[in-house]
């Protein structure tokens, strides 16, 4: 068996060497560097800087003194959306803003997640009837979280997150 | 004590108004309709083709200058749009709480109306947002275009009394 | 003749839009918005010459939420919970321009105690958005330190509107025929505790930001806004009294109580940005100084509303009113034909104005005073949009 | 390639790390060490100690520690140790990353907030680590048009560069990776190179905004590349040489910043301007031009840069102790020996906890002044950026082309007269003997 494996004329076999080594490499690796990766994620989740609609006033109180959204490594007012991790949808997304909110999804590096803020963002609120208003924003963007409320506080936004790091936990990296 | 002030103050402003609305009434005769006249607020209806004159006459005359507001009604029974300026003035003391409503009406099927642009440059983004909103074409003015709504926008403008929401 | 034509030529020096169309290709393009630190909720296309702007193009609407059409299908009670979203950061000034708005249609006044607590959210609300709007000029210009003081002292204030009307920031409170609730016990002391506290904190964003050095290379003597132009482009609230017209609505057409209050019309004559950063400033210790007075002069006990039917006809016929905003003056024309509906709600906001003076500031600036010139204008680019 | 387990704690994360450990440990016996083998019968190896350094010298250590001594003093003294650990990459790394955390944590005190909390249980400390994780482990984006071999070298450059401007820095007597006699022109010429990197990386990220920041980068530091040397250049009279740690010796007596506080001052600003922090963060100024030339960086790009940029910031820091605070010199509060006895003592587990042979007070301390002198240097930098909102660009070139130089002069003309005047300098009244 050893022999046949090892035996340089035939290059298939040392393939099926390889891959078995590195089949051993890879589950050796998975756990630990999934679980550091995963770990990194959870607590460094910057989110872009992309307002939507008025729950951007809670969104902006969410990092103030009070609420400190740093604490759970959530660095607010950044520059690019080339470093960022996550969109906070802040609220009605009209007609006008749909395509650019998708443009910023897709601009944005893997991985990403989203946080559908607000009675707006997820249903279309207050202005379900309006005629520039989206019912929702998971028809532009696939939505991880919900947070409800009209606006939500900074204290629900926090939350949120909170899920949304409890769904990157239980997520497998690629 | 606080009373007599008030009633001071309310007498004062009819006098004002009255004073005004009489100027106007004097200049351009039967093309002008006073509306009402209330404490502090009055409204005048003109004829389409004098709005220009009648405010490039209020602005010099009265010292209005600027426009709090413009905006367009839309009433499909008498089949016309009304406009309306909300007129003010910073120079003029007297005139500070002082609203005058210059409002003039154009027909449904075919809205055009002289632009104020000229005369007030603060009428720039209000005409473009009643444009927008009713369909009115402002003459005069750079920017006949779409302003607030999305660009693909392809329905009646929506402040239409036809224009119905959905589900509504 | 010929003066209607020289006076339509003068005007067209004021133009907004210039574009020196054969050095076009000279020019860079920025798209600046809506996703970019520095602007929000909106767009403007700026060309840029080197480091000067040479032209500016607004592109507004991104928060367009058709308020205006909504208003039309709901009664004039039903109107006020979406009515506040355009500012839910000074949401009591907005719903209390529409609120004298209604009243005066329907020909009603509050009792005198609902004046005064309506007051008192309003001078509340007026503080907690110029907090807001501090903190955001702060991080517009990279002082961070700026944008987490105001915010830490906005929730006090926060605390205070909560406790007097349920909720943070999108109150409903103000409501036609008076406010909803009447004070809770033990708010007096609580109020007058905080706004010392607030007049302390606001000496020291004096020392840390107004008299920073940096902050007044950077903001005096720029985008200056001289008297005629402002009164020609029609601005208002602190742009206008930062361009020296000592115009405020509460004290040139006092609307409820304000009549009764002493305070002081704050301006300034030196029409620069700096001068614009500083008005809400100064507001903000005036309307401390307004509540302190408000509290004071506060009758007992009484009625809080006048009560309304749910479902309230206007008599048809027209109002125009205005409140003083923390933008300035916001003024609702309500058009009524006599259902329970309104026919026509026209809002005229502070925003929607002063926006008309940023291409024409802009346009001759350098690049890196367009945040101190865009923020300083006081604009909130969803009251715009409505 | 398992779903993880929901359960996920910080304990589990830690013995993940273990379970790697414990699978490195048992591929290293299995695989690596017969290698090992293999190549000891053909390499020569060095002399330690009059012993060979091989594999069975570790088993001896293994019964006797106080054996390790002499193989690490050994090691210590290589050109390879100092350039990659030591006073080089691994050292200022060190330093950069505490000052990122220290930085954050630092501002949210000045904000009344608390900053990072919770990655890592004590006070977030581990925040920096969940950074570089998720940087690592995030797609890197090149966008379309951009040139894509300067994009990706760029970044790789500019930390080599800030490496290299590391290595120049002596921390203590005979300490520094490299050094040469022309230490300060080595320093300005590898700074830069700097302004190239950045306006070749906004050039090759095909995008206006970086190349807007790139532009502003490079006229920033042009118009403060000249001050910055002026500014260097009274110290450099002082000692007589333009070898770094001479400058340092030179200022046994006093320091010189007491001689030209405004050249102190001016290096200060200058060496602000140079590392793009508030208040000259122009580069980088998110309201007006997105992020500058970073704005097109993603993943781990962004990570190399940021940690080039914290490299230079201790650089700088420590250039300007090297400079004006007296280097390292400060007064000896280290025992002659750390464990007294110890030398003598039969017990050789005590003399590898006493480092016999390896701890050399005054080394140790001239290291520890050293770092506690940068640190302060970087706090004042720091603090900097939470009092000051950002300059405008047009202030900030006419301050370095008009005022800076000008302050440096008025140091300049008061070192020379100092010195003709016979007071100071190489064989002066006050001078080193």
């Amino acid at each position: 068996m050893l022999k046949q494996l090892v035996n340089p004329v035939n290059p298939s076999n040392f393939n099926i060497l390889v891959s078995k080594l590195s089949d051993v490499l890879v589950k050796a690796l998975d756990e630990p560097l999934g679980y550091a990766i995963n770990w990194g994620r959870v607590w460094s989740l910057w989110p872009v800087h992309l307002e939507t609609a008025c729950c951007s006033v809670e969104f902006g109180g969410s990092s103030d003194p009070r609420y400190d959204v740093e604490r759970f490594g959530i660095l607010e007012a950044f520059g690019s959306l080339r470093q960022c991790d996550l969109i906070v949808v802040q609220g009605t997304v009209t007609r006008k803003m749909a395509p650019r909110l998708r443009m910023v999804y897709d601009q944005m590096p893997e991985p990403k997640y989203v946080i559908a803020m607000g009675a707006c963002a997820i249903t279309g609120g207050l202005y379900l009837d309006s005629y520039n208003v989206l019912p929702g924003c998971d028809g532009i963007i696939p939505v991880d979280v919900y947070v409800p409320g009209c606006p939500p506080r900074p204290e629900t936004l926090i939350q949120g997150t909170f899920l949304l790091q409890e769904k990157i936990k239980r997520s497998k990296i690629k | 004590m606080e009373r007599k002030s008030e009633i001071e103050l309310k007498k004062k402003s009819l006098l004002l108004s009255k004073d005004i609305l009489n100027s106007v009434v004097e200049k351009f005769g039967e093309k002008v309709n006073v509306i009402y006249d209330k404490r502090n607020r009055s409204k005048i209806m003109v004829d389409p083709e004098i709005i220009v004159e009648t405010s490039i006459f209020l602005r010099d005359n009265h010292g209005f200058d600027h426009v709090e507001s413009a905006s367009g009604t839309d009433y499909p029974k008498e089949d016309q749009i009304e406009i309306n300026y909300h007129l003010g003035s910073y120079v003029n003391p007297d005139l500070f709480p002082y609203v005058l409503v210059l409002s003039t009406k154009t027909s449904r099927s075919d809205p055009k109306s002289n632009s104020l642009i000229n005369i007030f440059p603060s009428v720039e983004y209000f005409e473009r947002e009643t444009y927008e909103m009713l369909g009115v074409y402002f003459i005069g003015h750079p920017r006949n275009e779409r302003f607030l709504l999305p660009e693909d926008w392809a329905d009646i403008p929506p402040l239409r009394k036809d224009f119905r929401l959905k589900g509504r | 003749m010929s003066s209607l034509d020289e006076k339509i030529e003068e005007a067209k020096k004021l133009s907004m839009h210039i574009v020196k169309e054969s050095e076009e290709e000279k020019l860079m393009t920025l798209s600046v918005g809506p996703q970019h630190p520095g602007t929000g909720h909106f767009r403007f296309i700026i060309k840029l010459d080197g480091d000067y702007i040479v032209n500016v193009d607004l592109d507004l609407g991104y928060v367009h939420r058709g308020e205006e059409k909504m208003c039309e299908y709901r009664n004039y009670f039903t109107n006020i919970p979406h009515l506040e979203r355009p500012v839910i950061h000074d949401s009591a000034n907005i719903t209390y321009s529409y609120s004298l708005a209604v009243e005066d249609l329907i020909g009603i006044t509050v009792p005198r105690r609902g004046q005064f607590l309506r007051a008192l959210t309003s001078e509340l609300d007026r503080i907690n958005y110029t907090l807001y709007w501090l903190a955001i000029y702060g991080i517009f210009l990279g002082h961070s330190t700026m944008f987490m003081w105001p915010a830490a002292d906005r929730e006090l204030v926060l605390d205070l509107l909560e406790r007097l009307t349920g909720h943070r920031i999108t109150h409903a409170f103000n409501i036609p025929g008076g406010v909803r609730n009447d004070m809770p016990n033990n708010f007096k002391e609580k109020c007058l505790s905080q706004i010392n506290y607030l007049e302390k904190r606001l000496k020291e964003y004096e020392h840390i930001f107004y008299n920073n050095p940096l902050f007044r290379q950077r903001t005096e003597g720029v985008g200056v806004l001289s008297k005629e132009d402002a009164i020609k482009l029609g601005v208002t609230g602190s742009v206008l009294r930062a361009s020296g017209v000592p115009y405020d609505i509460r004290k040139v057409e006092p609307y409820d109580i304000y009549n009764e209050i002493d305070f002081n019309v704050q301006y300034m004559k030196t029409c620069d940005s700096f001068a614009r950063a500083y008005i809400p400033f100064l507001d903000v210790r005036e309307s401390c100084h307004i509540i302190r007075e408000l509290l004071d002069k506060m009758p007992e006990s009484g009625d809080v509303r006048e009560k309304l039917l749910s479902n309230i006809k206007g008599p048809p016929g027209e109002s125009f009113k205005r409140v003083e905003s923390g933008r300035g003056a916001l003024s609702y024309h309500l058009v009524s034909d006599g259902t329970s509906r309104p026919y026509r709600v026209k809002i005229s906001t502070g925003s929607f104005r002063n926006i008309i003076a940023l291409p024409f500031l802009l346009v001759g600036s350098k690049l890196g005073d367009m945040p101190a010139i865009y923020w300083s204008l006081n604009y909130w680019p969803i009251e715009a949009d409505r | 390639m398992g779903a993880l387990n929901s359960e996920f704690r910080f304990g589990n994360f830690v013995g993940s790390i273990v379970q790697l450990v414990l699978f490195i440990l048992a591929f290293v016996t299995l695989l690596v060490l017969p290698i090992i083998f293999f190549v000891l019968f053909f390499v020569p190896l060095p002399v330690v100690d009059g012993q060979v350094l091989t594999p069975y010298l570790f088993f001896s250590m293994m019964v006797d520690p106080s054996r390790t001594i002499p193989v690490m003093q050994f090691l210590i003294h290589t050109d390879l140790f100092r350039a990659a650990v030591f006073p080089g990459f691994a050292f200022a790394a060190l330093i950069a990353a505490s000052t990122i955390f220290i930085e954050r944590k630092l501002l949210a005190k000045m904000q009344l907030r608390v900053g990072p909390l919770y990655a890592g249980k004590i006070e977030g400390i581990f925040q920096l680590l969940a950074d570089g994780l998720k940087l690592i482990s995030k797609e890197i984006i090149v966008p379309s048009g951009a040139d894509k071999v300067i994009f990706w070298l760029a970044p790789i450059m500019f930390v080599s560069t800030s490496a290299a401007v590391v290595a120049l820095i002596p921390v203590a007597p005979g300490w520094v990776a490299a050094d040469v006699d022309v230490g300060l022109i080595a320093v300005f010429a590898i700074l830069g190179f700097f302004p190239l990197i950045i306006l070749l990386f906004s050039w090759a990220s095909n995008s206006k905004y970086p190349f807007i920041g790139g532009l502003r980068a490079l006229h920033q530091m042009v118009a403060f590349e000249i001050p910055f040397l002026l500014s260097a250049l009274p110290a450099v009279i002082f000692a007589g040489s333009l070898n770094l740690s001479n400058i340092a010796l030179s200022q046994n007596i006093f320091w010189n910043i007491l001689v030209m506080p405004v050249n102190a001052f001016v290096f200060f600003i200058s060496s602000l301007a140079e590392l793009e922090r508030v208040p000259f963060d122009l580069p980088e100024a998110e309201s007006e031009i997105v992020a500058g030339w970073l704005t097109e960086t993603s993943g781990m790009i962004f990570g190399l840069i940021q940690l080039g940029n914290y490299l230079k910031l201790y650089a700088l820091a420590g250039l300007f102790v090297i400079l004006f605070l007296g280097g390292w010199y400060g007064p000896q509060i280290f025992p002659p020996e750390l464990i007294p006895g110890a030398s003598t003592s039969d017990v050789s587990l005590l003399r590898l906890v006493a480092l016999e042979g390896l701890y050399n007070p005054v080394t140790i301390n001239s290291i520890f002044w050293f770092t506690v002198k940068t640190f302060v240097v970087i706090l004042l930098m720091l603090i900097t950026r939470g009092i000051n909102p950002r300059i405008r660009i047009d202030i900030l070139l006419h301050t370095g082309w008009y005022k800076l130089i000008v302050l440096t002069f008025i140091n300049l003309f008061v070192v020379l007269t100092l010195i003709y005047g016979g007071i100071l300098g190489p064989g002066g009244l006050i001078s080193v003997k």
